[in-house]
């Protein structure tokens, strides 16, 4: 949790430096989310994430040198600059990306999963999305074919409580979007998501039955980000108190007392981590720093398998 | 003689056999045999994992064989017709059309989309769209528009085959047509365009439905002594520009005939090629012989008024002709 | 119920003479439904079809004339022969189509009501769809609107157990379509579809507590359509038996069944009741006989308010 | 002077005031105060009613548009950026286009959308379309492209005054420039081309963003000795034909600048248009300046060399000049 919240502060600092461009979407807050569920999940299974995934990649196994390159449009970041902050890829970790079109990713999932279940692969396609993305018609058409034609999708929502500047109650009707899945026939659950420990629990126990059962599930994680929704946001629709109260259940710090209440780590572990992690980052600054802009002249590469012209 | 949605099947079951990749999905493809009876009797044979009938959801389903492109599979996606297929654009062009740049080349989406097009059928206004062109503005998918039955078995097996997604246009009105066919032909590369009948005085430029019009305006205008060279484009992305200039700097003289509203019709863009890399060739202003502005009507007679007709084609010749 | 069954077999008769054409979707077997739903809703409510929609139309006043007119293409049909079979229109009756685009009616019905709302009318917008519409995603999203804006939408599916060819386990994965609007917390209820006076009960008690509370509603009406999905289908999705199955339930003789038992009808009154629907069917015919058509040079006619060019 | 994003809030503003059937409704543009910073305090003023956030729902909330203007009301929806506005097209092509069509005449739908479009931000391949040729193709449905501060005020007046649905279009990179407004000057109509810039020698036809990349290469070619007519079409759908005919009648060549993807733009429109209405007027071929065929990228170099630029409409008009 602590790679993804130093990286991303490093990230809003070299946004302000403008290194980093575009939109940004910062994580920090939810890393608990991430982390419990992509320690949860086996190398391969498939992984589906929005344009809030720098912890994901990050946790999935892309180095932060290559998504920190990916950042800066460098030829040397995970989808050769071409994708940038949304648009985080890799083949090799089973990364499906990076998707900014909200909902646009769960067809995606689905579509992984029926890959899977007709060639007998045993994977689990863990589809991560927003609140926000429940309100798509795309939400409800994934739920029913999953359901219908049994696909091992774990669909997995990153409830933070706001799609950009709406609150959860004034977007989703019934104020609850756990009673939802059921109506297809699908488990549903909700879970705290500002615990790393909790998170890893139940994702854990989801994946598994979808491997077992070839079925779907959904779980609900409740979350808050910290940060605003992207960098051009002006934070209006919500009070600084509502965040500081969240702020009180950080889950890196809920996870660093109890591991020092449980003398599981000391202080100075701690300390260690950090440099360990500041290092990390400081690496993959350098690595995004020195990377190459890829040539203009390349500029049409990979939109077909051949250049058609 | 075999009809088109003949060779449309025969072409399916050969890609059923011969790759297990290859499955059909979309709405009514298997226990209803597919609204235009072109998988009739391929679940039965093929079962229900492969033959899959997908409930109404566009969107998902056509991202779903995104999904399945990405995930090692080679599905060909149904979707009834391109009317419904505005629901399911956001995954076209948001998904099919940019994995493959975003990911900087690591994934690629080997998916072929059929769909039905056009009009002619009385069924309206939310029934009979041609969008051709919309597909075809579109950098990282493919499209084509088989007017031949040969075609039509043809592209659908060049389109499994590529790497990038393909969309197949089959205008609604040839799936009864006949026409001469040799599933065991060695196969003609699907992305150039092809002389249906060679001319001298005028080009006639067309795809898809509208290549029968034209044809039939070439036998018309040849009895009048005007000798009219009829292109079928077959892809309209990547579009064949070579070949379009090369007609006109035969017959200097280009009629494009497109069943869209001619406003932003795939007849533009081949007027707007012409204009600008052949237009010293150019003996006589581009027409352009399309839909009129106007959403399609049901009543017959307004249809017909409507939709370019040979009538409006010979015309649009004989005026060019006469021009210049 | 008898009129729209007479209207239809004649629509059948004269689709095969070539005089309509086109798409012609049958309602045949499901009548109880739309009179009965008909029967419940005031003048001023709203109305929002499918393209199986000539019942709907004709209990809502549309003249039958008007009607058969309309799938002439006759410029005297109720929308100037530019709709034909799928989309009847009547600004008068407060019938807004007649949509041939599967739950495409779903959004206008929510706008309608949106409308209705915002100027303080207390009109009901009861919107019919099949159970196929139900899979596509604006059914969710229209749901989860109108409960969440609190718009009075009663929301009627038809299920007659059949998509085209797909039956209904085999596209909705619950097997179960009225466990879904509660998630959104909208009353969800099913009644039995062929007997139009449960029907026209059911619906009359839903619409007025969404005229009442302001709220939508939800009813499932389980039919059966005898026919073909259009004529086009040849229907190898379903068996003879299961077809005479449903026929022994047939809305229209179950009714006078019951009529005649109680002693509310006689023998004659059905057989004065067939003479006067013939009546107006051979009218409508007439009508839409002797209609003209629109002019060519009109083509472009109402396109936009003002003729453009 | 006032920025762009100011005259559209004061046009809100003005619309809510003076008619009470107006409201605006789209996702986060009360709260949030809109992805642009628009509506920034419209919801303080004028409450939740007339004020609608949305759940993400773009089919839905759209459509919510259309029947809201069947039942009587003048809604204002904005869908955030065009790239969403996929989600809704069936709503678009499909209802508000033909409904008036498809009733014979019995119902409108005087809806007015607006959305942002471009590329420019680095925001890469999912957010950077530029679609307005697909809408402007559309029968039913009218499209504008406001350049300048005064249209995109006057631009919105008109639209929701309109019976017809009409959709405006405003580049993202406009919203913070800042030009002459006076909001109580005479609206002009919004269905004609503006020259916004007399020229004798190549007339630069351009809308949108790119109108101001226009200006600038006019102000380039200037000190080269090349006097560049800047047509800003305004209008894309209606399009203002006589008036381009018009300026190539003056200047005889003619270079079409579009932030679309060449293949299929509304440049490829104009062409055509020009190929078949003034074809005799033309000196040298009609040349297109677009972006390339790729999904925009999100590294700048990249995304600047994708998308047209100055240099290229410089370099296209002189070697305009330099031919025929
Ligand atoms: C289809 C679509 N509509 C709108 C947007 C603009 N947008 C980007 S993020 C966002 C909010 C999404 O909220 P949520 O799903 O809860 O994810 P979060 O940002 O909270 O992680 C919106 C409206 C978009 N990207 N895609
Ligand atoms: C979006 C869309 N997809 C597909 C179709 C083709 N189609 C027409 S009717 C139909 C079945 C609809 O079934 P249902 O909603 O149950 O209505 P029913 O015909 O049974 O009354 C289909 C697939 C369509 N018109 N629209
Ligand atoms: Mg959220
Ligand atoms: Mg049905």
């Amino acid at each position: 949790m602590l790679r993804i919240r130093r990286l991303e502060e490093k990230s809003a600092e070299l946004y302000a430096k403008q290194k980093i461009r575009g939109f940004l979407h910062l994580y920090i807050g939810e890393e608990a989310v991430g982390v419990g569920a992509m320690r949860a999940l086996r190398d391969d299974d498939n992984v589906v994430a929005t344009y809030r995934e720098h912890g994901h990649a990050l946790v999935r196994g892309i180095p932060a040198g290559e998504i920190m390159a990916e950042m800066y449009g460098k030829a040397n970041g995970c989808s050769g600059g071409r994708g940038g902050s949304m648009h985080l890829f890799s083949v090799e970790r089973r990364f499906y990306g990076g998707h900014a079109i909200v909902g646009g990713g769960l067809p995606i999932a689905v579509g992984l999963a029926l890959a899977n279940k007709m060639k007998g692969e045993s994977r689990v396609t863990a589809c991560f999305f927003g609140d926000g993305a429940t309100d798509e018609g795309e939400f409800h058409e994934s739920l029913n074919l999953t359901a219908l034609w049994e696909l091992p999708v774990l669909f997995i929502c990153e409830n933070n409580r706001y799609a950009m500047g709406t609150a959860f109650a004034r977007h989703v009707s019934d104020n609850d979007i756990v009673n939802n899945p059921p109506a297809y026939g699908v488990h549903s659950e909700t879970v705290d998501g500002m615990d790393v420990v909790a998170v890893e629990r139940a994702v854990h126990n989801a994946a598994e039955s979808v491997r077992e059962t070839g079925e779907p599930r959904f779980i609900e994680l409740r979350t808050y980000r910290f940060r605003a929704h992207s960098m051009y946001d002006a934070e209006l629709y919500r009070s600084k108190a509502e965040v500081e109260e969240w702020k009180k259940l950080d889950p890196i710090e809920q996870l660093k007392d109890r591991a020092l209440a449980a003398t599981l780590i000391t202080g100075a572990d701690i300390e260690t981590i950090e440099r360990d992690v500041a290092r990390e980052i400081e690496e993959a600054v350098q690595f995004a720093e020195q990377g190459e802009w890829e040539s203009i002249d390349d500029l049409a590469r990979h939109t077909y398998a051949r250049d058609l012209s | 003689m075999t009809t088109y949605r003949e060779a449309i099947r025969t072409a399916l079951r050969r890609l059923l056999l011969e790759d297990s990749r290859v499955f059909l999905m979309g709405e009514d493809v298997g226990r209803y045999g597919g609204a235009y009876a072109v998988s009739k009797g391929l679940l039965d044979e093929f079962g229900e994992d492969r033959i899959r009938d997908t409930p109404l959801c566009e969107s998902t389903f056509v991202g779903a064989g995104i999904g399945a492109a990405l995930g090692g599979m080679r599905p060909i996606v149904e979707v009834m017709t391109v009317n419904f297929s505005m629901l399911a654009l956001d995954q076209v062009v948001n998904n099919a059309a940019v994995m493959r740049h975003m990911s900087g080349g690591q994934f690629e989406v080997p998916i072929a989309v059929r769909m039905a097009t056009g009009a002619g059928k009385q069924i309206a206004a939310q029934h009979s769209h041609s969008l051709e062109n919309w597909y075809a503005s579109i950098p990282g998918i493919k499209v084509l528009a088989p007017a031949t039955v040969q075609d039509a078995h043809d592209m659908l097996l060049a389109a499994v085959e590529d790497p990038d997604p393909v969309f197949i246009f089959e205008h609604q009105m040839l799936y009864g047509i006949e026409g001469p066919f040799d599933p065991n032909a060695t196969l003609s590369s699907p992305w150039k365009a092809a002389v249906r009948h060679p001319g001298s005085d005028v080009s006639l430029i067309a795809y898809g439905g509208s290549v029968h019009k034209a044809m039939t305006a070439a036998e018309e205008l040849e009895k009048e002594g005007i000798s009219a060279e009829v292109i079928d484009l077959r892809s309209l992305r990547p579009l064949d520009r070579p070949a379009i200039s090369a007609s006109v700097s035969r017959t200097h003289r280009a009629i494009v005939i497109d069943e869209a509203w001619k406003t932003g019709s795939l007849a533009s863009e081949v007027s707007a090629t012409l204009a600008e890399e052949a237009f010293y060739e150019l003996d006589a202003p581009i027409a352009r012989v399309c839909t009129r502005e106007v959403p399609i009507p049901y009543a017959k007679h307004l249809e017909d008024a409507a939709l370019p007709q040979v009538p409006a084609i010979v015309e649009a010749a004989k005026r060019s002709v006469g021009n210049g």
